[in-house]
C-alpha cells in the first residue's frame, strides 16, 4: 500500500531523479496557492445560492414549478401536487365562502386521516383477543406515553366524523347539490355515510367493556330478526334459520358476542371497511371534479327558467 | 419478630444498667417508704426546678370508720420454713387508724417530670410475709427483693399495665433487682408456694407518695405550691380522692376516713 | 327537577357528541335559513323585475364587474381548508384532553346493563324497536333509509334550487327531508339518549331514572279494539288496514300533489311518483304508529302468524 | 333585503386571513403544550407526591438520625462494645505495619505484571495469528515456511521496560514464563494481604454486628444510607410487576414510605406549621404491619391483591384507589382493610400473624357462625357437616354399586376361565378375577371408613339454636309467644334475632312448634341447693360461655344469658340438661326421617338405649342422631351438682312464670298447619331442630362470593338514588336503635357500594323494604340480628372480603402441610369456644380472665395452651380430649388438674374432630406427626439420689405445689401430679419448661429462674444439695429424667421425707370418699382463697 501511495519516493531512491522531486514540490505549492482562492469563491457561491432556496436543485426537484405569485404558478401549485390536485386550479369565486359549504366534507376527510393515523398507532398496542383486549385498553390508558390522549382522540374524532358526515349530507341536500349531474355522487355519499357508521360501530366493541359489549349485543340482536335470514325474523325459522346459522351468527362468528366477534369486529374496523371507504372516498372526490366541481354557490334560477337549459341564466347574468 | 427481639434487648439492657447502678447503693436499703419519698423530693428539682424554699408539706391520718374485721388466721403449717405472726394483713386497723393506705398526688403536677432516684426500694420476705405490705415506688426505680426465709419463695407480680414475671428465689439467694416502667396503683404481688403471701406495689411517676403506718399517719414533703388531687388507695377499700390547695411553704393536714362498708 | 340526573346524562362521555350536535344543528339550520331567505328575496325581486333578472349576477353576495369570476384554489380555498383543519385539530385535542373516552367494566355477558343502549347514532333505530318488531326496526327500516336516501336524486324532478339555498322553490323536498332528518332521526336519537331510562321507559328530562319504576301499560292490538278474536280475521283485518292506509294515503298524496304541486307532478313519471308516495307514507306511518303506541297503547296493527306490524 | 353597498375591492381576493392564522396557530401551539403538560404533569400527580416525599422524609431522617446517634452512643458505652472496639483497634494496629508492607509488595508486583503484559499480549497476538495460518494452510511447503517464520518470531528478543527503569530482553517463551510467574506471585501476595487483614475484618464485623443487634432502631450509618437514597431520588414510577399473577401495582409511586425500614406515621410526615396531616402526610407513611409484608413479599404479591384498587392507574388518587364507577375492585377502606385477607384466607377461622390477631376479620368470622348466619346462608366451609353427610352417603352408594359390578364381573371372568382354550388364557382370566375380589375387599375397607365418617359427621352436626322437639318438656308454654314477639326484650344479648312477626304469625308458629314437640315423660329431679348451685355455676366454668347479669353483664356471650332462665325453663329438664346436654329425648333416624321411640326398640326386643356406642336404628340399622345437636358439653357433674345448679338457675327470674298471659291458642290444631308454613317461610329450621323440618334447606342467598357480586345485583330498592348521591337525605334508616348500629353513623357521603349495602342491611335488615308495598310472604325475611356497631363493621369486612379471587392458585392459601391442620383445627376450637377458657395466642383474653373471681386468683384459671403441642404426647392428648377425667369411674373431676375448680368438660368429640384437634395442637407448635417418644435414659442409683435430693430440697420444693395424690396435700396443690408426666409430656419440653416457664405460659405459678447457665450446662440456681459435689452434668436434664422415671412409691417417699408426715398420716376417711372430693375442695377453696375471692 505504502508503495503505491508514493511512487515518487521509491523511484527517487532508485533513479536518483532529483528534478522530478522538485516538480512535485512545485506542483503541491501551486495547488496550495489555488486552495486559497478557490475555496472562498466556492463558499461565496454556495451562500449566494442558499439565499434563494427555491432555486436549489433539491427544491426544484420537489416543486416542479416556479413559485412566483403568478396565476400560472398558483394553478400549477395545485395541479402539480398529488394532494391538492383533487381540487381544480380555479374555482367559483363564491365557493370559498364557508357559509355556503360549511366545510363539512373537508373536515370529515381530515378527521378520517386523523382516525387512520391514531388508529394505526392504537393498533400497535392492541390485541383483538378476549384475554388481552380489555387489558390493552387499560395499558393504553395508564402506561403508554400519550396513550390516553391517543385513544381519546380516536374516539372523539370518530364521533365528530359521524356528525360531520350528517351535516355534510344535510348541506348537500339543502343546496340541492345531488341534482343532475351529481346523482351518482350522492349515492356514493350515502354509502360513505353507511360505512362511517359501520366503522364507528365496529370500533365500539373493541375495548371489550360493558358499554361496547351491550351496545353491540343490542345492535346485532336486531339481525336476529332479519326477515328470511334471521332465526327470529319473519319466515326465518321456516327457512331453517337457527341461532347457529343465521345472519347474526355470520356477523359475530358465533351465537354470542365473544372472541370471534371481537376478532371480526377488529378486522372489519381496521382493514375491511377502511379499504372500502377509502375507495369510495376516492370515487367521491373524483366525481366531485368530474361532475363539475362543487355545485355552487350557483346563481339563483327563476321559476320561469326551470325547464330551460342549465347554462342559460348564467350567460344572461353577465 | 425482630422488633420484639430488639425491644426485649433494650429492656434487658435497661435492666442491666439499673442493676449496675443499684448495686452501688446497697447499704442504703433499710429505709421506710416515708423517708424515701422525702429524699426523692430533692432530686426531683433537677428535672423541673422546684424551689425547696417554697416546698410545702402535706400530712395527715387515715381513719377507719366502723368495726374492723377480724384479721383472718393463716395456716402456715404446710411449710415448716414459715414462722412468725400468722394473721392476714388485708385491713389493719389499730385504734381506728388504718395502715397500709397508699397516698399519692394523683393530679395537679401538670406535665412536670421527675428524676428517678438511684436508690433501690427494698422488699423483704421474712416469716413468709412481705415487708412492707404496701410499697410505693417511682416508675423505673429499682425494687430489691430479698428472701430472709429458710424456704424458697417465688415472686409473682400480676400487673395490669406492666409486664408480668414470676421468678423463684431460693433461701440465701442473691436479691432480685426489678423495676416497673409504667404507672400502676395496687399492683398485686404474690408467692405461688405460699398462697397467703400477698403485697401491693404502687408505681407512680412522681415522688410525692407515702404509705400510712400503723397509726394511720403519712407525710408527703417537698410539694411545690399548687392545686392537687390526693388519692388514698387501699387494697380492699378502694380509692378516695381529696382536692387540696397548697401554698408556698404550707404545711397542710389532710385526713381521710374509710368506711367499713367499702368491703 | 332532578338536575343531577340531567347532568349525569348530559355529561356521560358518549352523550357529549349529542349534546354538541343540538346547538350545531341549530346553528347550521339558521345559517342555511339565512341564505335561503336572502336568495328567496332575490328570486322574488328578480321575478318581478325581468329586466334586472337579465343583468343581475344572481347571487346575494356583492359582485362588481371586473372581479374575478373564478379564483385560484391556491391560496384562496386552501387557506380556508387549512384553517379549518387547524381549528378541528384544536377542538379535537382540547376535547381529548378534557374528556376521557368511556371505559366501563370488562364485558360480562352475565350482567345486563340497564338500560343497554346502542351507540348513540343508532339510538333512533333502537327507539323504533319500541314501536316495531325488530325485523322492521332493525332490518327493514335501515334498508329503507339507505334506499330512500339513494333514491332522492332520482325522484326529485324539481330542477330548481341546485347549487343555492332556497326555501320557496323547494318547499316540499326540504320539508320532507327536514322531517326525515330532524324528526325521525335526530329527535329519535335525543329521545333514545335523554328520555329513555332504565327498562327503556320514558323519563322526562329532569325526572330521576329510577331503576325500580314500574309502569302499568296494557298494549293492545288494533284488531282487539274492534273485538276481532279469530287469528285469520285479525290477519285479514290488519292487512286491510295497512293496505288501506297505503291506498287511501296514496290517494291523498295524489290529490295534494295535484292541487299544490302541479308542476312537479307533471314532471314525474309514474314510477317516480309511486316511490315518492311510498316513502312519504312510510315516513308518516312512523309518527302515526308512535302516536298509536304512546297515546292509545296499540302495539300491533296487523298480526299474522309469521310477522306482526 | 336591503342591498348592501358594494365594497371597492373584491373581498374574496383581498381579505387577509393572517389574523385568523395567527390566532389559530397560537391556539394550536398552546393546545400542544397543554397536551404535553397534561402528559408530563396533569396525568402524573405522583410526581408531586415524590417531591413532597423527598422533602419530608429527609427532614424526618435528620431528626431520627440524631435520635439514633444518641442511642448509638448508649450502645457504645456498653463495656461489651468497648471490649470489641478495643479488640478491633488492637488488631488493626497490630497488623498495620505488616499490611502496609504486603500492600507495597502487591502494588509492585501489579506494576511489573502490567509492564510484561503489554509486551506479552502484543506478541502473543502475532503468534496466535501465525499459528492460525499454519493450521489452515493446505500446502505442506507453505506450512513449513510459516513454521519457520513462527520459529524466528518466537526467538526474537523483546524488550520489557520495568517500572523501576530496568530493561530486560526475553524471547517469546521466556516472556510467557515471566508473565505467568509474576501473575502467580501477585495472586500469592494478595492472599497474604487478606490473611494479614483477616483478624481486623473479623473484629470489625463483630463490632458492627454488635451495634446493629443492640440498636432498637437503625444505626446512623444506615440512616445516612437512606438519606442518600432519598436525596438522590429522581421522580419515577415505582412499580411492582408480577406477570404470573397479572399484578401491576404502582401504589408505591405515591406511597413512597410503604416499605421503609423506619416507622413513619402521618404525624412525622406533617410539615411544620401544618395542624393536621395533609394528603401527602397521610400517603407517605410506612406500612402499619411490616410483619405482614414479610410473609407476603410485595415483590410477589404487590399491593392490590390485598388492598384492591386499580394498581395500574396513576392519573389521580380516585382512579388509583379504584373509587370510580366502573372499577369493580375499589380500595378497601381503612377500617375494612382486613377484608383483603379473606380473599385468600377464607378457609382460616383465625388469622394471626406473629401472634397478633386480625381481630376485625376474626370477629366477623366468629359472628357469622355464632349468630347463626349460616343457618340461612350457605357459605363455603361453614356448617359443612350436613353437606358432607350427603356426599358420604353418595360415596357409599357408589361403592356399593361398584362392588356389585365387581362381583358380577368376577363371576363372568371365572366362567370364561373355566372354558378358556389355553391354560395361559385361563390363568390370566383367573388372575383378573382374583384382583377384582381383592379390589372388593379394599372397597369394604373404604366403606367401613365411610361409615365411621358418617357416624362422626352425625356427631359433629350442630345447630345454633336449641332443639325445639323438646319444647314441651323444656319451656313454660305461655312464655313462648312472648319470646317470639321480640327476643331481645326478654334477653338483650340473645343470638335469636328479632323477626318482624305479626301476632297471628307468632300464634301460628308457637302452635306448630308446641304441637309438634315430644310429650315423653321426664324423670323427676330432686330439688337442690341454690347457694351451692351458684357456687358451682360460677366456678365450674359455665361462665366461659354463659353470662349472668346482676349489676353488670358477666360471662361469655357464646351461649345464652341465663339471667331470666327461671321464667321459662322446666326444672326437671334443666337439671337433666346440665347433667348432660347431649342426652336426647328420642333419637332421630335420618333414613326414615323419624324420631325413634321406645316402641320401635320394643318391636325388635331391644332395650331402649341409645348413645354414641348404641347409635344404630333398631328398624333399619342406619346411623341415628343420638345426641342433641348442641355444642354444650358435659361437665361430668354429679346429678346432685346438676340439680343444685338447676335450682340456682330456676331462681333467676324477674317475674314469675305464672305472670305470662295464657296462650291457649297453642293447642289449636287449626293453627298448626299455618304455623308450619311460617316456620318454613322464616327458615326456623336453619338454627333449630324442629319436627318435620329435619332436611330443610337454607332459605337465604349463598354468601361465599357476596363481595364480588356486581353492585347492580345488590338490591338497594328505592334507595339506589339516595345511596348514589349521599347528602342529608341519603340515610334510609330512621330507627335510632338501628341507626346506632351503623359503624360510621348516618350516611353523609354516597354509600352506593358493597360496604354501604352490607352495613345498612346488617343494621336494619328490612331497610330495603322501606317504602315498598309488599305482601307478608314477599317482604324481606332476614331478621334483625341486633348487632353492635363493631359487629356490623366486623361482618361487613368479612362479607366485603368474600370475593372470588382472580389470583392464580399458587397465590391462594391452600396449604397441604401442617398449616392445613392448623386451619382445620381452628374451626373446631372456635366451634366449641375453647378460647373462652384457654389462651391459644399470647395476649388473647379468655372470657374467664375477665371474670371478677379470677382477678386475684389467676392460678385457678385453666392452663394456657400456647405450646400445647410441644408439651404433650399426641396420643395422650387424644385420650385426654375424649375423656378429660382420664378415668372411666372417677369422672367428677379434672384428670390432670384436679385442683382447678373450673372443669375441663367432655365434649364427646367425634373421631374426626379428635384427629383434627390433636393434629392442630401438634402443628401449632411445629411438632412432627406422628410423634415418636424420646427415650429417657435410666438413671444410675447415684444420679437418682442426686436428682431426688434436688427434687426435694427446700430450694426447689417441687412437691409443695404439685399434686401428689395425697388428698390433704392436693387441696392446696396448684400444679399437676408428676406421675402423669411420663405418659403425658415430652421430655425436651419439660427441660425448657423448668428453665423458663414464663416464656411458655406467661403468668404461670411456676417460677422462672430455677436454673442458670454455667459452662454450657444448666445448673440449679439455688444452693445445691451436697450430693452434687463433683457432678458436672446438666442438672436440668437430670431432674427431667428423674421426673419421667418417678414411681408412685418414690413420690410418696419423697413427699414423706419433706416434713409432710402429718399430711401423710391424715385419716384415710377422706381418701376413699373420692365422690365427696368436690365438696371438700370447695370448702378448702373458700378458706384458702380467703384473701382474694369475693
Amino acid at each position: 500500500m505504502a508503495d503505491e501511495n508514493n511512487p515518487n519516493s521509491t523511484n527517487g531512491k532508485n533513479g536518483g531523479k532529483v528534478g522530478l522531486l522538485e516538480k512535485v514540490k512545485a506542483g503541491v505549492k501551486e495547488h496550495i496557492q489555488g486552495l486559497k482562492t478557490d475555496i472562498p469563491a466556492k463558499a461565496k457561491e454556495q451562500i449566494e445560492g442558499l439565499k434563494d432556496p427555491t432555486k436549489t436543485q433539491v427544491y426544484t426537484s420537489i416543486f416542479r414549478h416556479k413559485h412566483d405569485d403568478t396565476p400560472r404558478n398558483r394553478a400549477l401549485g395545485v395541479l402539480s401536487n398529488v394532494f391538492l390536485h383533487l381540487h381544480p386550479a380555479k374555482i367559483n369565486r363564491d365557493a370559498v365562502r364557508y357559509s355556503y359549504t360549511w366545510g363539512m366534507g373537508g373536515m370529515t376527510f381530515y378527521l378520517f386521516i386523523v382516525l387512520t393515523y391514531t388508529g394505526v398507532l392504537l393498533m400497535f398496542y392492541y390485541h383483538p383477543s378476549k384475554v388481552q383486549a380489555f387489558r390493552d385498553v387499560l395499558y393504553l390508558e395508564h402506561d403508554v406515553p400519550f396513550g390516553k390522549i391517543l385513544r381519546n382522540m380516536h374516539r372523539w374524532a370518530a364521533h365528530l366524523m359521524v356528525i360531520g358526515v350528517w351535516l355534510h349530507m344535510f348541506r348537500v341536500f339543502l343546496t340541492g347539490s345531488y341534482k343532475k349531474p351529481r346523482e351518482f355522487n350522492w349515492n356514493i355519499g350515502v354509502l360513505l355515510l353507511v360505512f362511517t357508521l359501520l366503522l364507528s360501530f365496529t370500533g365500539y366493541l373493541l375495548p371489550d367493556d360493558q358499554l361496547g359489549f351491550w351496545a353491540v349485543t343490542v345492535g346485532t340482536n336486531m339481525a336476529r330478526a332479519t326477515p328470511l335470514l334471521g332465526h327470529e325474523g319473519p319466515f326465518g325459522s321456516m327457512l331453517g334459520m337457527t341461532p347457529y346459522n343465521d345472519v347474526r351468527f355470520g356477523l359475530l362468528g358465533g351465537s354470542i358476542v365473544d372472541a370471534n366477534a371481537l376478532l371480526r369486529s377488529y378486522i372489519w374496523h381496521c382493514i375491511g371497511i377502511p379499504i372500502v371507504a377509502s375507495i369510495l372516498m376516492i370515487v367521491h372526490f373524483w366525481r366531485v371534479r368530474k361532475d363539475g366541481g362543487i355545485s355552487g354557490p350557483a346563481p339563483v334560477m327563476l321559476e320561469a327558467e326551470a325547464d330551460k337549459p342549465r347554462r342559460g341564466p348564467k350567460a344572461a347574468g353577465e | 419478630m425482630k422488633k420484639t427481639c430488639l425491644a426485649m434487648m433494650t429492656v434487658s439492657l435497661l435492666f442491666a444498667i439499673s442493676l449496675l447502678t443499684a448495686c452501688n447503693k446497697k447499704e442504703n436499703t433499710e429505709q421506710s417508704t416515708n423517708t424515701t419519698s422525702e429524699q426523692q423530693a430533692a432530686p426531683a428539682g433537677a428535672a423541673t426546678p422546684i424551689d425547696p424554699a417554697t416546698a410545702a408539706k402535706v400530712s395527715g391520718t387515715v381513719k377507719f370508720d366502723g368495726t374492723a374485721p377480724k384479721p383472718a388466721k393463716i395456716d402456715m403449717s404446710q411449710d415448716p420454713g414459715c414462722k412468725g405472726p400468722n394473721e392476714a394483713e388485708a385491713v389493719v386497723v389499730e385504734g381506728g387508724n388504718l395502715a397500709n393506705v397508699f397516698v399519692y398526688v394523683k393530679d395537679g403536677l401538670g406535665s412536670r417530670t421527675f428524676d428517678v432516684p438511684n436508690d433501690a426500694v427494698v422488699l423483704d420476705q421474712s416469716g413468709c410475709k412481705y415487708h412492707p405490705h404496701v410499697l410505693g415506688v417511682m416508675a423505673g426505680q429499682t425494687v430489691e427483693i430479698k428472701n430472709d426465709d429458710p424456704t424458697t419463695h417465688n415472686i409473682h407480680p400480676t400487673p395490669k399495665d406492666n409486664r408480668e414475671w414470676n421468678e423463684s428465689q431460693p433461701p440465701q439467694a442473691a436479691p432480685l433487682q426489678k423495676n416497673f416502667a409504667r404507672e400502676e396503683i395496687m399492683l398485686p404481688v404474690k408467692c405461688n408456694q405460699h398462697p397467703w403471701m400477698k403485697m401491693y406495689i404502687n408505681v407512680v411517676k412522681n415522688p410525692f407518695f407515702a404509705v400510712t403506718d400503723k397509726s394511720g399517719k403519712y407525710e408527703i414533703k417537698g410539694l411545690p405550691p399548687g392545686d392537687y388531687t390526693i388519692a388514698f388507695v387501699h387494697e380492699k377499700l378502694g380509692e378516695q380522692d381529696q382536692k387540696v390547695t397548697v401554698a408556698a411553704k404550707d404545711t397542710k393536714t389532710v385526713d381521710q376516713t374509710f368506711k367499713a362498708g367499702g368491703m | 327537577m332532578d338536575w343531577r340526573q340531567l347532568w349525569e346524562i348530559c355529561s356521560a362521555p358518549d352523550n357529549v357528541p349529542i349534546v354538541g350536535l343540538i346547538p350545531l344543528l341549530a346553528f347550521y339550520i339558521y345559517l342555511a335559513w339565512r341564505q335561503a331567505h336572502a336568495n328567496d328575496v332575490l328570486i322574488a325581486q328578480l321575478e318581478t323585475d325581468p329586466a334586472l333578472a337579465k343583468t343581475h349576477h344572481r347571487k346575494t353576495w356583492p359582485f362588481k364587474p371586473g372581479w374575478q369570476k373564478e379564483v385560484h384554489v391556491w391560496p384562496f380555498l386552501l387557506r380556508i381548508e387549512f384553517l379549518a383543519a387547524i381549528i378541528v385539530t384544536i377542538v379535537l385535542m382540547v376535547w381529548s384532553i378534557t374528556l376521557n373516552a368511556p371505559l366501563e367494566e370488562p364485558a360480562n355477558p352475565n350482567l345486563t346493563m340497564n338500560p343497554a343502549k346502542a351507540p348513540w347514532y343508532f339510538l333512533g333505530l333502537q327507539e323504533m324497536l319500541v314501536y316495531f318488531d325488530p325485523w322492521i326496526a332493525g332490518v327493514v327500516m335501515p334498508t329503507l333509509i339507505i334506499v330512500g336516501l339513494m333514491a332522492i336524486p332520482y325522484i326529485d324532478t324539481n330542477p330548481l334550487g341546485s347549487g343555492y339555498y332556497t326555501w320557496k322553490q323547494r318547499k316540499f323536498s326540504i320539508s320532507t327531508f327536514l322531517f326525515g332528518f330532524i324528526i325521525l332521526w335526530v329527535a329519535m336519537i335525543i329521545i333514545g339518549t335523554f328520555i329513555r331510562g332504565p327498562g327503556w321507559q320514558w323519563f322526562w328530562p329532569g325526572q330521576t331514572w329510577d331503576h325500580n319504576r314500574l309502569i302499568y301499560e296494557v298494549n293492545r292490538d288494533l284488531p282487539d279494539i274492534f273485538g276481532i278474536t279469530s287469528n285469520v280475521a285479525k290477519a285479514i283485518f290488519g292487512g286491510i288496514v295497512v293496505i288501506g292506509y297505503y291506498l287511501l294515503g296514496g290517494f291523498l298524496v295524489y290529490s295534494l300533489f295535484r292541487r299544490y304541486m302541479g308542476k312537479d307532478f307533471k314532471r314525474m313519471s309514474l314510477l317516480q311518483f309511486s316511490i315518492v308516495q311510498f316513502f312519504l307514507l312510510t315516513m308518516v306511518a312512523l309518527p302515526l304508529k308512535m302516536a298509536l303506541r304512546l297515546l292509545w297503547h296499540i302495539k300491533y296493527v296487523w298480526i299474522t302468524p309469521w310477522f306482526n306490524v | 333585503m336591503p342591498e348592501q353597498p358594494i365594497p371597492e375591492r373584491d373581498p374574496i381576493v383581498s381579505k387577509s386571513y393572517a389574523a385568523h392564522y395567527l390566532i389559530a396557530t397560537l391556539l394550536l401551539i398552546a393546545t400542544l403544550f397543554w397536551a404535553l403538560w397534561d402528559e408530563a404533569w396533569g396525568q402524573r400527580p405522583w410526581k408531586a407526591f415524590q417531591e413532597q416525599w423527598k422533602d419530608r422524609y429527609s427532614a424526618f431522617l435528620n431528626t431520627s438520625k440524631s435520635k439514633s446517634a444518641a442511642s448509638e452512643k448508649d450502645v457504645e458505652k456498653n463495656p461489651e462494645y468497648t471490649t470489641l472496639y478495643a479488640a478491633w483497634k488492637k488488631a488493626s494496629d497490630d497488623s498495620a505495619a505488616q499490611a502496609r508492607q504486603a500492600r507495597e509488595k502487591l502494588d509492585d508486583a501489579s506494576a511489573r505484571l502490567l509492564a510484561v503484559q503489554s509486551v506479552f499480549t502484543d506478541r502473543r497476538a502475532y503468534v496466535n495469528a501465525l499459528t492460525y495460518e499454519i493450521e489452515t494452510t493446505s500446502s505442506s511447503s507453505s506450512k513449513a515456511s510459516r513454521r519457520k517464520d513462527l520459529q524466528a518470531y518466537e526467538n526474537e528478543q523483546a524488550t520489557v521496560v520495568y517500572p523501576d527503569g530496568t530493561r530486560k530482553k526475553y524471547n517469546f517463551h521466556e516472556l510467557e514464563e515471566t508473565y505467568n510467574q509474576i501473575r502467580d506471585q501477585r495472586t500469592k501476595l494478595s492472599l497474604e494481604l487478606g490473611d494479614v487483614l483477616k483478624p481486623v475484618t473479623a473484629a470489625k464485623t463483630k463490632l458492627d454486628e454488635y451495634l446493629s443487634d443492640h440498636m432498637v432502631d437503625l444505626t446512623p450509618a444506615q440512616i445516612d444510607g437512606l438519606k442518600k437514597k432519598t436525596s438522590d431520588w429522581d421522580p419515577t414510577i415505582v412499580q411492582i410487576n408480577v406477570a404470573e399473577a397479572n399484578i401491576v401495582d404502582r401504589c408505591e409511586s405515591c406511597h413512597m414510605g410503604a416499605r421503609e425500614p423506619l416507622k413513619i406515621t402521618p404525624a412525622s410526615m406533617t410539615e411544620k406549621g401544618q395542624k393536621k396531616p395533609d394528603e401527602y402526610a397521610q400517603a407517605l407513611v410506612s406500612h402499619p404491619e411490616p410483619e405482614l409484608l414479610k410473609i407476603h413479599d410485595p415483590e410477589k404479591f404487590g399491593c392490590s391483591p390485598c388492598h384492591q384498587g386499580n394498581g395500574r392507574a396513576t392519573t389521580s388518587v380516585a382512579k388509583a384507589h379504584g373509587n370510580y364507577e366502573h372499577w369493580l375492585w375499589p380500595l378497601f377502606p381503612k377500617e375494612n382493610a382486613q377484608a383483603g385477607c379473606q380473599n385468600c384466607h377464607a378457609a382460616d377461622m383465625v388469622l394471626a400473624s406473629n401472634d397478633v390477631q386480625f381481630q376485625t376479620l376474626n370477629d366477623g368470622k366468629d359472628l357469622f357462625r355464632q349468630k347463626g348466619c349460616m343457618g340461612c346462608h350457605r357459605y363455603e366451609g361453614y356448617d359443612k357437616e350436613p353437606e358432607d353427610v350427603n356426599s358420604v352417603g353418595q360415596q357409599i352408594k357408589q361403592i356399593e354399586t361398584q362392588k356389585k359390578e365387581n362381583i358380577k364381573e368376577t363371576a363372568y371372568l371365572m366362567k370364561q376361565a373355566d372354558t378358556a382354550t389355553t391354560n395361559e388364557e385361563a390363568n390370566q382370566l383367573n388372575d383378573k378375577a382374583v384382583a377384582l375380589r381383592v379390589a372388593n375387599s379394599k372397597l369394604d375397607g373404604r366403606l367401613q371408613q365411610l361409615d365411621f365418617q358418617s357416624h362422626s359427621l352425625m356427631q359433629d352436626m350442630k345447630k345454633v339454636g336449641p332443639n325445639l322437639k323438646d319444647i314441651r318438656l323444656k319451656l313454660t308454654k305461655n312464655w313462648i309467644p312472648v319470646w317470639l314477639k321480640k327476643p331481645t326484650d326478654f334477653r338483650p344479648t340473645t343470638k335469636m334475632p328479632n323477626f318482624r312477626l305479626t301476632d297471628h304469625q307468632i300464634q301460628a308458629i308457637s302452635a306448630y312448634i308446641w304441637q309438634s314437640g315430644f310429650t315423653d315423660a321426664l324423670p323427676k329431679q330432686k330439688p337442690g341447693n341454690a347457694a351451692r348451685g351458684k357456687e358451682l355455676f360460677e366456678t365450674r366454668g359455665c361462665m366461659a360461655c354463659h353470662s349472668m347479669e346482676h349489676d353488670q353483664l358477666e360471662g361469655g356471650t357464646f351461649a345464652a344469658n341465663l339471667t331470666r332462665v327461671g321464667e321459662k325453663a322446666n326444672y326437671d329438664y334443666l337439671a337433666r340438661w346440665i347433667h348432660n346436654a347431649r342426652e336426647r329425648t328420642r333419637p332421630y333416624c335420618p333414613y326414615e326421617k323419624k324420631d325413634i321411640g321406645p316402641e320401635d326398640y320394643a318391636k325388635k326386643g331391644l332395650p331402649y338405649k341409645f348413645d354414641l356406642d348404641h347409635s344404630q336404628c333398631p328398624n333399619d340399622g342406619h346411623e341415628l342422631q343420638v345426641q342433641n345437636m348442641t355444642v354444650m358439653p358435659s361437665l361430668r357433674l354429679s346429678l346432685e351438682d346438676a340439680q343444685d345448679i338447676a335450682t340456682y338457675l330456676m331462681s333467676q327470674k324477674k317475674q314469675e312464670p305464672s305472670a305470662y298471659a295464657e296462650a291457649s291458642f297453642m293447642d289449636d290444631p287449626a293453627l298448626k298447619e299455618e304455623g308450619k308454613k311460617w316456620v318454613r317461610h322464616y327458615g326456623c329450621a336453619g338454627c333449630h331442630e324442629i319436627s318435620g323440618f329435619e332436611d330443610e334447606g337454607r332459605i337465604g342467598t349463598e354468601l361465599t362470593f357476596e363481595g364480588s357480586k356486581p353492585i347492580e345485583r345488590l338490591d338497594f330498592a328505592l334507595f339506589t338514588e339516595a345511596a348514589q348521591r349521599g347528602g342529608k337525605d341519603g340515610e334510609p334508616i330512621k330507627n335510632s336503635e338501628n341507626l346506632a348500629r351503623l359503624p360510621d353513623g348516618p350516611a353523609k357521603t354516597p354509600w352506593y357500594d358493597h360496604k354501604g349495602f352490607f352495613e345498612h342491611k346488617l343494621a336494619e335488615p328490612n331497610v330495603y323494604d322501606q317504602g315498598l308495598v309488599k305482601g307478608e310472604t314477599e317482604a324481606l325475611r332476614m331478621p334483625n340480628v341486633h348487632l353492635t356497631k363493631e359487629q356490623v363493621l366486623d361482618l361487613t369486612t368479612f362479607l366485603m372480603g368474600s370475593e372470588e379471587t382472580s389470583l392464580p392458585v399458587s397465590y391462594q392459601y391452600k396449604p397441604g402441610d401442617a398449616r392445613h391442620d392448623i386451619q382445620e383445627g381452628w374451626w373446631i376450637v372456635k366451634k366449641y369456644n375453647c378460647m373462652g377458657c384457654h389462651q391459644f395466642i399470647p395476649g388473647q383474653k379468655t372470657i374467664l380472665m375477665g371474670l371478677k373471681q379470677y382477678a386475684d386468683n389467676q392460678e385457678q384459671l385453666p392452663p394456657k395452651l400456647l405450646t400445647e403441642g410441644a408439651r404433650v404426647d399426641p396420643e395422650w392428648l387424644r385420650k385426654f380430649l375424649s375423656n378429660p377425667a382420664l378415668s372411666t369411674t372417677d369422672t367428677n373431676r379434672n384428670g390432670v388438674r384436679p385442683y382447678l375448680k373450673v372443669r375441663m368438660p367432655t365434649f364427646s368429640f367425634s373421631d374426626n374432630e379428635l384427629r383434627k384437634l390433636v393434629r392442630f395442637f401438634q402443628a401449632l407448635s411445629q411438632q412432627p406427626m406422628p410423634y415418636i417418644p424420646e427415650q429417657v435414659p435410666v438413671l444410675t442409683a447415684k444420679e437418682n439420689d442426686m436428682a431426688r435430693s434436688l427434687f426435694s430440697s427446700t430450694a426447689a420444693p417441687c412437691l409443695k405445689c404439685h399434686a401428689t395424690g395425697d388428698p390433704s396435700h392436693d387441696k392446696i396443690a396448684t400444679a399437676p401430679n408428676f406421675l402423669l408426666a411420663k405418659e403425658r409430656l415430652k421430655p425436651d419440653w419439660v427441660e425448657r419448661w423448668i428453665t423458663d416457664p414464663q416464656a411458655i405460659s406467661p403468668g404461670t405459678s411456676m417460677p422462672s429462674g430455677l436454673f442458670k447457665q454455667q459452662n454450657n450446662q444448666w445448673v440449679f440456681a439455688g444452693p445445691t444439695p451436697p450430693t452434687f459435689q463433683g457432678y458436672d452434668g446438666d442438672h436440668r436434664k437430670l431432674l427431667t429424667d428423674y421426673i419421667f422415671q418417678l414411681t408412685p412409691e418414690e413420690q410418696h417417699r419423697v413427699a414423706g421425707s419433706m416434713g409432710r408426715a402429718r399430711a401423710a398420716m391424715q385419716p384415710a376417711g377422706q381418701h376413699k370418699a373420692s365422690r365427696k372430693q368436690t365438696a371438700s375442695s370447695i370448702g378448702a377453696s373458700t378458706s384458702l382463697g380467703g384473701g382474694g375471692s369475693r
